[in-house]
């Protein structure tokens, strides 16, 4: 599955998109294994509440689930206008 | 129905004579421009609008259709750049005609307020003392609640 | 603030893209256009305007002096046109330019609404069949109490 | 005084503008002068709620005063924009 960041989140992180191999069931769970993997995850993810989530280009919530999908992205609330 | 995203300026005032020209079954034409503004007592050096490309159309195309099927509209126009940009220049534009000014105006509201805070794109401010990312602002996912 | 009354036709995307240009401390510009619109079904040959010289002017000054009183704009531009035009035809616009979005919305719809019924234009309609004065609509008097 | 007609109101009375010499001491009073010269000022004047008034070129209502007013001017209400 890609994952992909945007603005501080791909600045917290250090990288735009990867590949992540999961057999997470919802967002919330692969947000789980990412904060576990090393500390700028954990910076990344430390309050949900001040994040989105969109699974396969469409924005939903973290208990969405995950199979079948393709790309999961993770990024602050939008600014755009 | 029109939308584009793109890096490029646009050209407002041809865009804005362009759109419905021809029509006459529209008595209304609203626009709406944004445009960056500097920081409260200047200094702001450049704006950077971070964009998710292909989900980005998909969202403005999604708002615009249903900007047309809730107001009884001619056409609908939405720009949206992406990339750095200096005080002064054009952002984005919105564009809708319509029989009757309600309408045109209200679509116009509509489709601002739902870009504003559903379409993906993240500005972050440049200055000589300071970089940082615009926050999102409660009163605009409060504008969402009257549609 | 510059308030225009003229017979000829103004270039809209002229004005809209002169208005409020090189302008670093205004984020919105909003635009609205009222265009001569055909009747149901066609045959509109022209409307005709007729005004009130003096008294137009006078008007629509007060009216956007208005505008700039409520709201935080940085610049207000009415342009209304008298005489002969055909269907298609731009009759007139406003444009306001705000800090932010809110405020050169409400004052562009605040503009509307005043000129409409309290700006002194009257429109006939001239097709084959008739030729009739355009009747106030409750609706556009209605309009004038939200503000 | 100078007294003006726009839109049907002028078509009405069949000019645009005239002089009238009037010791009427509101616009109500004027009215009812111009109704009585002939049928076309009657029928110019035959329902006030239909008409709208200016008094050197602001808008006011019948009761309005008419002490050194320069111009008057009778229509319908206004379809601008």
């Amino acid at each position: 599955m890609d994952v992909l960041y945007f603005a501080w989140v791909r600045e917290r992180i250090g990288l735009p998109r990867e590949k992540v191999e999961t057999e997470a069931a919802t967002v919330a769970a692969l947000v789980e294994e990412l904060r576990a993997r090393e500390d700028r995850y954990a910076a990344a993810f430390e309050d949900l509440s001040a994040l989105r989530v969109a699974v396969d280009q469409e924005l939903t919530d973290f208990d969405a689930p995950l199979a079948g999908v393709r790309e999961v992205a993770f990024f602050p609330p939008m600014t755009g206008g | 129905m029109r939308v584009v995203v793109q890096e490029a300026p646009f050209d407002f005032g041809a865009e804005a004579a362009g759109f419905a020209a021809g029509r006459h079954d529209m008595g209304a034409v609203v626009t709406f421009t944004g445009i960056v503004r500097d920081l409260q007592g200047g200094g702001l050096e450049a704006m950077e609008i971070e964009h998710y490309p292909g989900m980005t159309e998909k969202a403005l195309e999604k708002i615009a259709k249903e900007a047309v099927e809730r107001w009884a509209l001619g056409d609908v126009l939405v720009i949206h750049r992406h990339g750095r940009m200096e005080p002064g220049e054009q952002i984005m534009m919105v564009a809708t005609a319509a029989p009757h000014r309600k309408d045109a105006f209200e679509a116009a509201e509509f489709l601002m307020d739902y870009l504003k805070s559903r379409a993906p794109f993240w500005k972050k401010e440049f200055s000589a003392e300071s970089r940082a990312w615009v926050a999102a602002r409660d009163e605009d996912e409060d504008a969402l609640r009257r549609w």
